[in-house]
């Protein structure tokens, strides 16, 4: 459930409303729910409106992990079985 | 797309299947729900399936707010459109959703009912603005997800005072769900559930944050791994739950933590808590009525309440009685169990809640997976 | 776990009684199909319909073959990015016709526009609409107008037919796809239906995507002459999109399909827009892009005729034509796992879950 | 009394930047004739259109000559005596065809339905229209469905094609009237446009006057036959009746006639309800009626061969074409008097006055 | 047609023509007004010029209701179904009347009013009472015929105490026209008055019977023959004329005895006395300003009286200063001596109040009649 | 102006409502401004109302006067010039 999705926030509004990019695709969504979202932050759009910010180091952290796993995987073919 | 396509890596999947089947144990099996529609999504969409090992099974859970709307709610949705001087807004993924006698609000609109269909809460303000004459009525559904937008409406309805502006809410809640699955009686002659750990929501955690989940770790001793949508989220969550099974470990742990705080979205929960309590109980469909499990408006925002400016009644009314979404749902049965699954009951034509959005397990099952039958049938012939 | 025996979806008919038309009839998917051959092939009956395509090829007194096709264009907005209800209205049925392999000749253009309708507007489009036909080498021979009262309409309808020159020896047809052939598509999918959703006011997103609405017999006469009999079918995703039309064409010829979802091009932008809105680019209309289904030995030279035109510079093979009593598209998704491609069932409508 | 040279109405060119659609241009008056040459024939630009005619002639290439035409259906309601939108739609387009002594062979369907329509009407009319083609001896080869909001149309729009094929050496035109050509009506006139009003609400009167709906195919043929190159035109009074037609051959062949008011078969019933609406039988519809012009020499044999057809059986010279720079339709009225017959000026309207 | 083919039998007419050709004589003309549109249309329509003799001149008189509306109160009625809210009913012949600036109901309805046209003034009540939520307003136009149907409508309306009705009166008087008409100052350098006799209205007097018009044969020693609207009841009347002239005669004859008794329909006539008095003057389109020339609602009818209730106030608009209908209309000229006739102004895109109905003078010459300027000129050449 | 039209009234209906007929064409009408019309009357209709009642001996006369005067006429082809 809860279609959303991360997009780039380029510019704040007036009344907590701010324009997002999507690969080129903009509009326009309310941060109200989101404190101090600034341009640059990269946001999660639901229904028209920020639910939360996205963390930037902790998407590293996710992509290290997936290519340690991966890595694993590789350097153990056979797996452990 | 940043922060999507990452996520979307068929090489790196290739690399994380490799992992989890070299950590799976062949002698046993590993049954895993996924709450969320939008794990379901990911796993049809993407054929995740073909990508995990054989014995690691995922049940589909009812984490799809369109899917477990009940019958009578539906129905109350369609009365209210067909008052005069109303208009209905409702999200797109309503429209085609079955009440009962083959009604729906695509068809309410056919027949002449004002329905509209709204792609954010705030649009709800600007028709009613727009169109003073009209009683504008919201569709609120979702779970907790939604439901923060639906506050943020209600907020400005409120500081607007539109006087014809009202919400019929029907939000949710997450936990309870999953705990009235684990918690269910068993069925006699059904198979005992097997859940041994949750794929925990993505965007319901990025407002609720990991405690709620906490008592599903510690009093049922179930794994929970919170998880992104993206597919590489699915499958890392999958070799989370598979390590902390192999471990016999039963922890929330947070495989989302580029959007998921412990504490989640704080003012979100405020502002939810301002317009919102908690419901007696409220019907869910394949799960019966659950306690304590949706939201309702707050007696002071009475004003703003579709429910008693129109002194809606639900009916109960009843899913077929041959469907199976119950047991789908508690991880009993497959969709292809069921009886009417792909004959009478199709996204055309759903029967019951798992067949009615895209995301539900079996709707998903029939638009993406229903070949697999078919590829096992050939292959046995 | 009990599995039975292959599952054929169980087609409920029409309620002819009490029944009444939604705008899923309207979309392309099964509902459509359902309204079509519940009411009109039975209230039709010839075997010119009965073919299925999307036009009709029928013998001419004097020799050789001709073929004719219709569409009504209701589109909204009237005027989008890279096209309006005029230029369309010519690129649609153009494209009808050059789908069979013909040489579109003629048009007719039946206006139903709705009082109030602005004048200014009114000769934008028929202007557009007569560019187009010049640039695709076709006339509008005849035409109707006719006004409804306020409230009757949406602005302006138009429904164009048109008809063409079928050369001798050439068979093309939705029936012809075998196991083993090659599926071609001409380019990135999704563009039309994106520009227009861009354009709606209630969706309130903006992009730089252009519709791709374009006439195609130009595409169409290289690739007939690249191809020659290698050739089997042609098919123009429009409504319902790509998973519309290779459903209609595995149901038509009685196969199945397998393409590989990495090898059909999407503009991010396309892709960006659809994952807001909840959709899946494979059910997008289109409407300067053709599905091609080739024998193995023509599809190198289909493909080389294909990208040497403009219109056709992005052209893939996207998949194969396989045997299955299904009729399964079946879809090897870009993430390694597998998946159907089923039609839409009903609307396409944004959605939040 | 100053009287000066012979007037010219002087034609207001349409206000293309702030000019609206108004009903008035929908009614087959000058309005539309207006819109038409305004927009329609610029922007389209090409010398099958501008041959004026309801139908398009062009070669074919095979060798030969086809027509093709097409025409809105707007009709409300869709039922009414004598016929449906499906019957009506049909027999108008064969009509246009025949009108150019083409043989009708097929035709094209474009539905554009609106949400909330009833299934068991949609299939009441597409089995009308099935049923009217198949007498007509047309098959319709090819068809689209549309379906468009609630409140975006008017039930049902049904735009048809068609196309026909032209014997050799037959040339019959709008532009071929001659002074001294006989002009010849197959039968009654304002049947149609009478049935029609009295099945609106808002009007409210009972007839038994069926609409005279019908395909003339059949008595074309008798009447080609008949009359052979003594035949000069054929045209079908549908929207704006006898009197628009007559204008508009007037004006396409640069002559006047002068016919008979008497001469004229009006049913009684159509003449009553004509005055208590205050409309005049020459402006009222027709479906099932042609006007034919005919060189002196063939007039009897074709006049016979009408009679002797059913759907000509009321069949009457009505005057004779004359040499007139203004182009006048003249008539002489049923009490001796003269009179100008004229276009309707704009949308035909129930008068008190 | 009962009571109307006896009338318009083409045979009698042709003896007619006989006897009125026997019994004018040759050395004089003979010039009479018709002052009815009704009668205007009969001779246009049946071609009667061609069965007078041709020193027998019918002028045509204003008596077409929506001719002499002036451009004023067509641009109050289009303001009226331009408020948000209102839905103007009017009989069709209204629909095309040129306002100012070239507006017009049509071109009103075109740009979004809601316009509907009427048959009858009944229709009034029953939309008003289907569609509450809507000001519906009738506009009420046309002379002593149809101001008593106009009656019976609001005493309905008054007995059924619809809210959301209203008239918007623009009925007007044919005898106080016709006084106008014959007590006009002399234009300086134009022919002066020729009128030598009235065909009197048809059916405005079988409501108002013979009285009124016996001021203009005692005072003013004009005859006046009421007459049927059929082509021989103008021809019989043409001959009763003549002879009235002939022998010096100036009474009030009354040819169409069959439908008009002396008194007239006393009851309609007091109907219409219960809701309406003269207005102190209205505005004539041709004739200009004429003191007690129209009715208005009583005071007492205040609520179902439109101008009250949106404040309608009428802004002066002129015709096109080279429009003649005027002069016409006093029959001092004839349509084609207009600049304008038939170049700029056509029935399509009429200038002036003579070309704007079929029966207004210039329009019927143009529709029916102006194969005779071509006529006579080709004759000439 | 004041388009009017004979019809035959066939049927009384309440309300002063009646039906009438004109060669076979049937219309309800409000016969509230004529006294005591009854089926068979002819009257004269305009905008959906009876305004008068057509009397038949009075229509007899017409057409007499309009026979004689054409008889008149062809007794004497020349007239009086
Ligand atoms: S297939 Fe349909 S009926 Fe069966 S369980 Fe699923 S939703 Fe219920
Ligand atoms: S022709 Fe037109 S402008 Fe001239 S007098 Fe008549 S109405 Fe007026
Ligand atoms: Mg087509
Ligand atoms: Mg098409
Ligand atoms: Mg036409
Ligand atoms: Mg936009
Ligand atoms: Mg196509
Ligand atoms: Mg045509
Ligand atoms: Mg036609
Ligand atoms: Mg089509
Ligand atoms: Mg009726
Ligand atoms: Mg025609």
């Amino acid at each position: 459930m809860c279609l959303a999705i991360p997009a780039l926030v380029t510019e704040l509004l007036p009344d907590q409303m701010a324009k997002i990019s999507l690969d080129g695709v903009k509009k326009t969504i309310s941060v109200a729910l989101v404190d101090d979202v600034a341009p640059g932050d990269y946001v999660i759009v639901h229904v028209g409106h920020a639910l939360a910010r996205i963390d930037a180091e902790e998407a590293e952290k996710t992509l290290a992990l997936l290519a340690e796993a991966g890595a694993l995987a590789t350097l153990e073919p056979e797996g452990r079985a | 797309m940043k922060y999507v396509d990452e996520y979307r890596d068929g090489d790196l999947a290739a690399k994380i299947a490799a992992a989890i089947a070299a950590e799976v144990r062949p002698d046993r099996t590993y049954s895993f729900m996924e709450f969320c529609g939008g794990h379901t999504h990911a796993i049809s969409r993407y054929g995740l399936e073909d990508l995990l090992p054989a014995n690691v099974r995922m049940i589909h859970g009812p984490g799809c707010p369109v899917c477990v709307l009940p019958v009578g709610r539906i129905d109350d949705a369609v009365r209210l459109a067909r008052r005069p001087g109303v208009t209905l807004l409702t999200y797109g993924d309503m429209m085609r959703v079955p009440g009962s006698k083959g009604t729906s609000l695509l068809k309410a609109k056919a027949a002449g009912a004002d329905i509209r269909m709204v792609y954010s809460t705030l649009d709800a303000l600007r028709i009613a603005e727009a169109e003073p004459d009209r009683e504008v009525v919201f569709f609120a559904i979702g779970f907790e997800t939604t439901t923060p937008p639906t506050a943020v409406a209600l907020k400005l309805a409120a500081e607007k005072r539109l006087p014809n502006l009202s919400f019929f809410v029907n939000h949710v809640l997450t936990p309870v769900a999953m705990r009235a699955i684990l918690t269910a009686p068993p069925v006699p002659g059904e198979r005992p559930v097997a859940i041994e750990g949750f794929v925990g929501p993505a965007h319901v955690s990025t407002i609720i944050g990991l405690e709620p989940y906490r008592e599903f770790a510690e009093r049922h001793r179930k794994p929970v791994v919170v998880a992104g949508f993206e597919p590489l989220d699915v499958m890392q969550a999958v070799l989370m739950l598979v390590r902390q099974v192999n471990e016999q470990r039963a922890e929330v742990e947070n495989q989302y933590i580029r959007a998921v705080t412990p504490a989640g979205n704080v003012a979100a929960q405020s502002l939810v808590d301002r317009f919102f309590e908690l419901r007696e109980s409220f019907e869910w469909r394949g799960l019966g009525s659950v306690p304590a499990s949706a939201l309702k408006l707050r007696d002071e925002w009475a004003a703003l309440d579709a429910e008693k400016r129109f002194s809606v009644e639900t009916i109960r009314a009843d899913d077929n009685p041959a469907c199976e979404c119950g047991a789908i749902l508690r991880g009993q049965k497959r969709p292809a169990e069921c009886k009417l699954f792909g004959t009478v009951c199709t996204p055309e034509t759903p029967m019951g809640a798992c067949m009615v959005s895209s995301e539900g397990a079996c709707a998903a099952h029939w638009t993406y997976g229903r070949f697999r039958e078919h590829d096992s049938l050939r292959r046995a012939s | 776990m009990t599995v039975r025996s292959p599952i054929k979806a169980y087609r409920r008919k029409l309620d002819l009684a009490n029944g009444r038309v939604d705008l899923g009839h309207g979309s392309g998917g099964r509902a459509m199909a359902d309204l079509v051959s519940g009411i009109f092939r039975e209230a039709f009956a010839n075997p010119f319909l009965d073919q299925g395509n999307d036009q009709a090829a029928f013998p001419t007194p004097r020799g050789g073959r001709m073929v004719m096709t219709t569409d009504g264009y209701v589109v909204s907005p009237l005027f989008f990015p890279g096209g309006d209800i005029g230029s369309l209205a010519v690129h649609g049925t153009v494209n009808d016709i050059a789908m069979s392999g013909a040489r579109p000749l003629h048009l007719s253009a039946s206006y139903i526009v709705e009082e109030g309708f602005p004048l200014a507007d009114l000769k934008r489009i028929a202007d557009s609409m007569g560019r187009a036909a010049r640039a695709a080498g076709v006339t509008i021979v005849t035409g109707d107008t006719k006004v409804v009262e306020r409230g009757k309409a949406d602005g302006l309808f138009i429904s164009t037919a048109g008809i063409g020159e079928l050369p001798d020896g050439l068979d093309l047809s939705g029936d012809r796809a075998e196991p083993g052939d090659v599926v071609v598509l001409s380019g990135s999918i999704g563009d039309h239906g994106v520009a227009i959703m861009s354009s709606r006011e209630n969706l309130e997103f903006e992009t730089a995507i252009l519709s791709d609405s374009a006439a195609l017999n130009g595409l169409v006469e290289a690739m007939v002459a690249a191809a020659g009999p290698h050739l089997k079918l042609m098919r123009d995703p429009t409504r319902g999109g790509l998973a519309a039309t290779l459903n209609e064409l595995a149901h038509q010829s009685g196969v199945g399909f397998r393409i590989e979802e990495a090898a059909i091009p999407v503009k991010p932008e396309v892709a960006a827009a659809c994952e807001l809105l909840g959709l899946d680019p494979l059910n997008v209309a289109n409407e300067g892009k053709l599905v091609a289904v080739v024998s193995p030995a023509g599809a190198d030279a289909l493909l080389a005729a294909m990208r040497a035109h403009p219109l056709g510079a992005e052209a893939a093979a996207i998949g194969t034509v396989v045997a299955d009593d299904q009729q399964f598209v079946q879809m090897t998704t870009g993430f390694g796992g597998g998946r159907i491609v089923d039609w839409l069932s009903g609307e396409q409508l944004p959605r939040i879950c």
